[in-house]
């Protein structure tokens, strides 16, 4: 029996002009994690879909367990070969109940009591990746916030019925996970591998991929630029070797001036639960951050101040995380999903200006760093990070004096992260505001004060000076309240 | 007697002006009706469709109503039959009109459609009996009264072979779909000498040869003020001759009579035929004058019409 | 050059035109060659009436899925019995006819949105349910009496130049500013956008509801528009003079090549597809053929259609 | 407090049950046997027609053909399958073929079902007109049999009505294939990625559509004992506000078998309440526009209780 879960050679695809793949080695052992990293664009997702058989790639050869597959490669054979993909925009049917979706990728869950054991089945594998998950089998998956659905997506992957599990793929599964679910998959990655699966763990949060893999390899447009074991990388040379020539700013030591407290008002905001809990307060040119465990009434909280039901001095804008259902318009060109909430401005004589518009979206695809030649393209040609930025780029380019942020670095790049995080703070300087609901601690630093949420409560609201991560934790699980 | 015998009237689309002509008539004839205590309702139900099944249904329901007798325009000669049958069955009187149906329970107040046909072009034979090109335009294809007229029509093309059909197109009995459908065909048409007719189409035709330019053939009109007021215009300006033949709205009074005959216990044969409204070139300004502006030409009947009906039939 | 050529045969309208372009060259070389220019003329008198309401249904349908206008036909009922009684065949009441109609197909649309929004019922019924009381209404006024339009609005609607239609003429400059519309202002830009993910609109900062409002009002008006116009055109106004337009509304639309999962609208392929709506009866009554033969031809023509030009945007991986 | 999505889920049943008692209430005589099932009859072709078009809706698609298809179905049977039942149960097979077929074009082209099924409209409605030009036939014998049955203690439309609303929920509701037919429409490409074949779930779901219009074909043609080409045009319309009723949406694969069935059940009585209510002719038609608003308002209560909580 070999010892190579999957190998790929000199594979390519291109899409158009766009080479995605430009002839990418792989391998990937039995039991082995592999994290791989890379900018937004490099062609990870790309490469994904190749292994689980949604794309033929251009050229290039594919053995499985050391041999090659007899049948045409395509999404059946990749299933019937033990694997598993969690893809980075999720594929769930959303009309459907947890149990039937695990349903969907077990063709032999079927008979009589079929749904008995998918129930079972799901239910025992969440209760072992995400113990307190809160999900129940029959809850359907619309009603699921996103958080819980990648919960989901990711336990399916890892249930057993008739083909044994022999590689699992997780592109960027914990974008929209909150630290403790997080963790919660990072120390069951590594139980998996001890069993003797492969897993690919695709990730931009490098702590996490630098503490989870055995090996880890680096892409960068399209290409293979390194493979080390994980011991040999450490978080600086890891950043050197994705080509970011950034240096991470100490975000702690580099806390900038928090505006004068005496500075207006520009939300005031109660969540509208019952029992309700606590009140938010936004400054102009402030950055307040919400904290909490996912779903703990955050991104309620953002909505509502949007929908106006808070005392708010428009205009305010909002950075979906949640990018394919509440972000991006399919059937527009990048430049068109850039410039939707800047109408307004551009109008000449009624009409939108043409060449303004052309002109606003080139610019902030220099600013943001959107990687295409043509802004022009549908906006699905971009990677997710991409398609990420252009409604960071959406918002910021508004005229809006308050921007709400709904966990917005999803799938964003460590490079481009510490950009947006300067642009935020070069943007709030200059008075605008932010309320920044984030599932990453790290982020919270950037903060003048955190309001951590639990259970559609404000639990506690912590001034920078005073921020730990401690805090924030202990308040996540409402050990301290106000 | 019938005074305390109820009515109904089942139609099945109220979406023209003949039909808006015939629950007018109703109204004028069964509202006195029922002041002067001959029945004691005589009630008007439509649906919004031309539909068999929304029929059926009303149907139906006028059943559990209680009605004594159901006076019906069908949607379908044959695809109510099921429920007529039941209706017969719970003891209920049903005469058909216009739209009749072929159950053999039921009473049928009919007009012969396929003679309809035939006397057009009967009249063109008399007209024109060179012949020439003819085109038709038809009603709605799959519904009887189309194929009747028809058919009438192909008999006396047939009997008259210097007739010839060369154009035909369906213009569902509404004046803007046969403008629309003749204005079409007819650059592709050599000269037309006629057109033939199933009514409330010939002022759509008129104007479409208006508008191609072509000189103005004879329509056979049917009974829409409109068309006869075009006529007359023609008949003016240039001795314009043509004829116009429908079916009278107000011949839902005569089954409405009918009906209360057979409630009132007299011997009516099962199939009873009205003539079809007929204007000729002397009539014209007759009829115009006593057809509402925007309306249909139209006669309403009394009982002893009705009697001299039945009467006429029994012999 | 070829890339021109490949680009325009690219856009979704194109195939429309195509398609009635062959439709007129079989009508025309079946007739003996002859006629080619009057069917064209008719082509467009009538492809107008159809283009009108067909932007109105278009704006709709690209507001996503789901939304599409089933009153359109009640509507024109109603808009053109009332100006054709309010005008009663005297020239100076022209104006208070057309203002009369316009403003009953603006009732009609904010009823419409109200049922959609207030009620939530689903467009289609809501549309549905609308036009009955629409229908109603116009039966009321009319009472079915077909009034003849005041002679300076019958010539109008059918007055044509070189054989080209005033009409017609007047409509393109219209479908125009409605390109215009649907493309560069923020309310068209707004119509695309619900219609792709009308959440994401909303958060984007755009006003859902006033553009869903107006795309419901512009439809009625729309159709109010058309009733009067073919009013005027044919003499008058019946009860069943909108029949024809529930499904010919919708088809131009579709076959024009707006996405019937909202998002794309697209105006020139209205005409396209209108045009070849007209042909293609007109051809197959050229053949002369059976009634049913035409109906299986004029479905299975319809289907191949788009069949070999219509498919919807193309799969993505 | 109530559960909103229960109350959501028994809405359409709520609807039902509110539409039969005004009708009870301003008609009595509706309530006995002989009265519901007069009045319920007509419900059960309209009931299968809406089964046929939710399958189609479950799948993202929308069926404006259904109508005209139970009409030709209904001449086949009246014509062909009385003189040669060989060849007349073949036709209608091939019907059903004949969906799948159009399922299959839908997929692999891409296009837009509204349009293809517009033309097949028109197709079918040819084909029944060039086999019977003006109405007439005779239905079969076992057809008016079954339709006009006298069942003990509760009408045959409603044991009809529950029996085809539980089965179709039993088998899209609860199988493994239901599953996957109503993931199709929830998330097509995760179902491709998964390895399903979105073409044979379509195809499947057309040739079910297509089977339950011959079934809604048979039973309207059962009732009204011969053919008409035009008999069941406005099934169309009736079919989508059945699902809607019913609680299905247009888009997402989410569907309510017997929601549809009561949907199409309230369409029925909804007629029936407006013939007992005696409105001017003028505004019957009007009324019945009302009655569906009124109808439909009540979703509008309960989605917003749905919202509020
Ligand atoms: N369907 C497509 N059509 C055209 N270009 C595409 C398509 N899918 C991906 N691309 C392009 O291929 C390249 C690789 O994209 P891919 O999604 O693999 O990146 P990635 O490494 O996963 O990035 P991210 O970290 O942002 O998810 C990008 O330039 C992207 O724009
Ligand atoms: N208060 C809100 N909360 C969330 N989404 C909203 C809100 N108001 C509007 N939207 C969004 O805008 C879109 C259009 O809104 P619509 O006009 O249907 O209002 P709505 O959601 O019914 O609001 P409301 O409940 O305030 O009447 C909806 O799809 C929804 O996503
Ligand atoms: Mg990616
Ligand atoms: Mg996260």
């Amino acid at each position: 029996m070999s010892t190579e879960a999957i190998r790929l050679d000199g594979v390519e695809k291109s899409f158009g002009a766009v080479r995605a793949l430009a002839g990418v080695d792989l391998v990937v052992a039995v039991g082995e994690c592999l994290g791989l990293v890379g900018h937004n664009g490099a062609g990870k997702s790309t490469l994904m879909h190749v292994l689980a058989g949604a794309l033929l790639p251009d050229a290039g050869r594919l053995t499985v367990g050391g041999a090659e597959p007899k049948a045409q490669w395509s999404a059946a054979a990749s299933q019937a070969a033990g694997i598993r993909c969690v893809f980075q925009e999720l594929s769930l049917c959303p009309n459907l109940s947890v149990a039937e979706n695990a349903r969907i990728t077990h063709a032999s869950l079927r008979g009589f009591g079929w749904k008995g054991r998918a129930r079972a089945l799901i239910c025992a594998k969440l209760d072992e990746i995400f113990p307190g998950h809160r999900i129940a089998p029959d809850d359907e998956i619309a009603h699921l916030p996103i958080g819980q659905r990648q919960m989901v997506e990711i336990a399916r992957a890892f249930t057993v019925t008739s083909a044994p599990l022999r590689l699992v793929i997780l592109d960027e599964p914990t974008s929209s996970l909150d630290a403790v679910a997080a963790g919660q998959l990072l120390s069951y990655i590594r139980k998996e591998t001890a069993r003797g699966t492969a897993i690919i763990l695709i990730s931009h949060i490098l702590g996490e991929v630098l503490a989870t893999s055995d090996r880890i390899v680096v892409m960068k447009d399209g290409k293979q630029v390194a493979a080390r074991p994980a011991q040999a990388f450490d978080r600086s040379s890891l950043m050197a070797a994705m080509g970011s020539d950034l240096k991470e700013v100490e975000a702690r030591g580099d806390r900038r001036q928090s505006p004068k407290a005496d500075s207006a008002v520009v939300v005031r905001a109660s969540p509208q639960r019952e029992g309700g809990g606590g009140e938010l307060v936004v400054r102009e040119g402030e950055i307040v951050g919400l904290a909490g465990l996912a779903g703990h009434g955050q991104t309620r909280l953002l909505l509502q101040i949007f929908a106006g039901q808070a005392d708010i001095d428009r205009p305010v804008a909002f950075v979906a995380g949640d990018r394919q259902n509440e972000g991006v318009f399919n059937l527009w060109s990048i430049a068109e999903n850039v410039t939707v909430a800047s109408l307004r401005s551009l109008i000449q004589r009624g009409f939108i200006n043409v060449a303004a518009e052309a002109k606003l979206a080139r610019a902030w695809r220099e600013r943001i760093g959107i990687r295409t030649s043509d802004m022009g393209r549908n906006i699905l040609t971009l990677s997710g990070g991409n398609q990420q930025k252009v409604l960071f780029a959406r918002a910021l380019a508004s005229d809006a004096r308050i921007i709400l942020m709904d966990d917005p670095m999803r799938g964003v790049d460590i490079g481009t992260k510490l950009e947006v995080y300067a642009m935020i703070r070069a943007e709030a300087a200059a008075g605008r505001s932010f309320l920044w609901y984030t599932t990453e601690l790290d982020e919270l630093t950037h903060c003048d004060k955190v309001y951590v949420f639990w259970n559609g409560k404000i639990s506690d609201s912590i001034e920078a000076a005073d921020f730990s991560e401690q805090r924030v934790l202990r308040a996540s699980f409402a050990e301290s309240g106000t | 007697d019938t005074k305390d015998k109820k009515i109904a009237l089942s139609n099945n689309y109220a979406g023209n002006s003949w039909r808006q002509a015939m629950l007018k008539s109703w109204d004028k004839v069964t509202k006195p009706a029922v002041a002067s205590g001959i029945v004691a309702a005589a009630d008007a139900y439509t649906t919004s469709e031309n539909q068999v099944t929304e029929q059926a249904a009303q149907i139906q329901n006028l059943i559990l109503q209680g009605y004594n007798a159901i006076v019906v325009n069908a949607a379908s000669p044959d695809a109510l039959n099921g429920v007529i049958k039941q209706a017969c069955d719970a003891g209920i009187t049903v005469v058909s009109f216009d739209g009749i149906v072929t159950e053999p329970c039921a009473w049928r107040v009919a007009v012969d459609f396929k003679k309809m046909g035939r006397v057009e072009v009967d009249y063109l034979t008399k007209k024109m009996p060179a012949g020439g090109n003819l085109l038709e335009i038809r009603g709605l294809a799959g519904v009887f009264v189309d194929d009747a007229i028809h058919s009438g029509i192909e008999d006396g093309v047939k009997a008259n072979p210097q007739y010839k059909i060369v154009g035909s197109v369906h213009g569902n009995w509404a004046q803007e779909v046969a403008q629309k459908e003749v204005a079409g065909i007819l650059p592709s048409l050599p000269e037309i000498k006629a057109v033939v007719t199933q009514g409330g189409d010939g002022y759509g035709a008129a104007q479409a040869f208006a508008a191609a330019g072509r000189p103005t053939p004879l329509i056979v009109m049917g009974n829409r003020q409109d068309e006869l007021q075009w006529w007359k215009e023609q008949k003016d300006k240039n001795g314009y001759e043509t004829m116009s033949v429908s079916i009278a709205p107000g011949v839902s009074t005569l089954a409405f009579w009918v009906a209360q005959m057979i409630l009132d216990g007299k011997q009516v044969p099962k199939d009873l035929t009205v003539p079809f409204l007929q204007i000729d070139q002397a009539d014209l300004e007759k009829s115009l004058a006593t057809t509402e502006k925007g309306g249909v030409a139209n006669v309403e009947y009394t009982a002893d019409d009705a009697a001299k009906v039945v009467a006429g039939a029994s012999k | 050059m070829k890339g021109l050529l490949s680009r325009l045969l690219g856009q979704p309208w194109v195939g429309s035109f195509l398609a009635a372009g062959l439709v007129w060259l079989l009508a025309v070389v079946f007739a003996g060659g002859h006629g080619g220019g009057e069917i064209l003329s008719s082509a467009l008198a009538f492809a107008t009436f159809t283009v009108i309401v067909g932007l109105g249904q278009m704006m709709v349908i690209t507001t996503g899925p789901g939304n599409v206008d089933l009153s359109i036909p009640a509507t024109m009922t109603l808009s053109g019995v009332i100006a054709m009684k309010l005008m009663d065949t005297e020239s100076a009441l022209i104006l208070v006819g057309i203002a009369a109609a316009m403003g009953a197909s603006f009732l009609v649309g904010v009823a419409n949105y109200g049922l959609i929004r207030l009620l939530r019922i689903p467009p289609i019924i809501a549309t549905l349910s609308s036009s009955f009381l629409v229908l109603s209404t116009a039966i009321s006024i009319g009472r079915g009496l077909r009034i003849k339009p005041p002679a300076p609005l019958a010539d109008f609607a059918t007055a044509r130049a070189f054989g080209v239609p005033f009409a017609a003429i007047a409509v393109a400059a219209l479908a125009a500013i409605i390109g215009l519309t649907l493309k560069h202002t923020i309310y068209g830009r707004t119509v695309a956008a619900i219609g792709q993910n009308e959440r994401a609109a909303w958060l984007a900062g755009l006003d859902v509801r006033r553009t869903r409002f107006a795309t419901y009002v512009l439809s009625a008006m729309l159709a109010g528009l058309c009733g009067v116009l073919q009013s005027g055109f044919s003499g008058g106004s019946a009860l069943n003079m909108g029949d024809d337009f529930l499904l010919a509304s919708i088809a131009v639309v579709v076959i024009g090549g707006t996405s019937v999962a909202g998002g794309r609208g697209n105006v020139p392929g209205i005409w396209g597809a209108a045009l070849f709506m007209y042909l293609l009866v007109t051809m197959l009554n050229i053949f002369g053929a059976s009634p049913g033969v035409r109906l299986v031809m004029t479905g299975l023509i319809i289907i191949a259609v788009i069949a070999v030009a219509g498919s919807e945007n193309p799969r993505r991986a | 407090m109530t559960n909103p999505r229960l109350l959501r889920a028994a809405l359409p049943f709520l609807t039902l049950a509110f539409v039969l008692t005004a009708t009870f209430y301003v008609q009595p005589r509706t309530m006995s046997y002989f009265g519901l099932n007069l009045m319920l009859q007509y419900a059960v072709p309209i009931a299968l027609a809406t089964i046929a078009q939710m399958f189609i809706i479950t799948v993202n698609d929308l069926d404006l053909s259904i109508g005209p298809f139970v009409g030709l179905v209904g001449v086949i049977a009246a014509t062909v399958l009385n003189s040669n039942p060989v060849l007349g149960a073949s036709a209608l097979m091939a019907c059903v073929l004949a969906y799948g077929v159009v399922g299959a074009l839908i997929h692999v082209r891409n296009l837009p079902s509204i349009v293809v099924t517009l033309g097949l409209s028109f197709v079918w409605l040819g084909i029944a007109v060039m086999m019977l030009p003006s109405p007439g036939g005779k239905a079969p014998a076992v057809l008016k049999a079954i339709m006009t049955v006298q069942t003990p203690y509760v009408p045959f439309p409603i044991l009809a009505a529950v029996a085809i609303g539980l089965v179709v929920h039993l088998a899209l509701m609860t199988t493994s294939f239901g599953v996957v037919a109503r993931g199709a429409g929830g998330n097509p490409k995760a179902l491709d990625r998964a390895g399903w074949s979105m073409l044979g779930t379509k195809v499947v779901m057309y040739m079910l559509a297509g089977l339950f219009g011959l079934l809604a074909g048979l039973a309207l043609l059962g009732l009204t004992t011969s053919a008409d080409a035009h008999v069941a045009d406005r099934y169309t319309l009736y079919s989508i506000a059945g699902v809607i009723l019913g609680g299905g949406e247009f888009i997402g694969g989410r569907i309510n078998p017997i929601g549809a069935v009561a949907g199409a059940l309230t369409l029925a009585l909804a007629g029936a309440f407006l013939i007992f209510l005696r409105i001017s002719p003028d505004w019957q038609i009007g009324a019945q526009g009302a009655v569906l608003i009124i109808v439909l308002a009540l979703r509008a209560l309960a989605g917003s209780r749905e919202k509020s909580s």
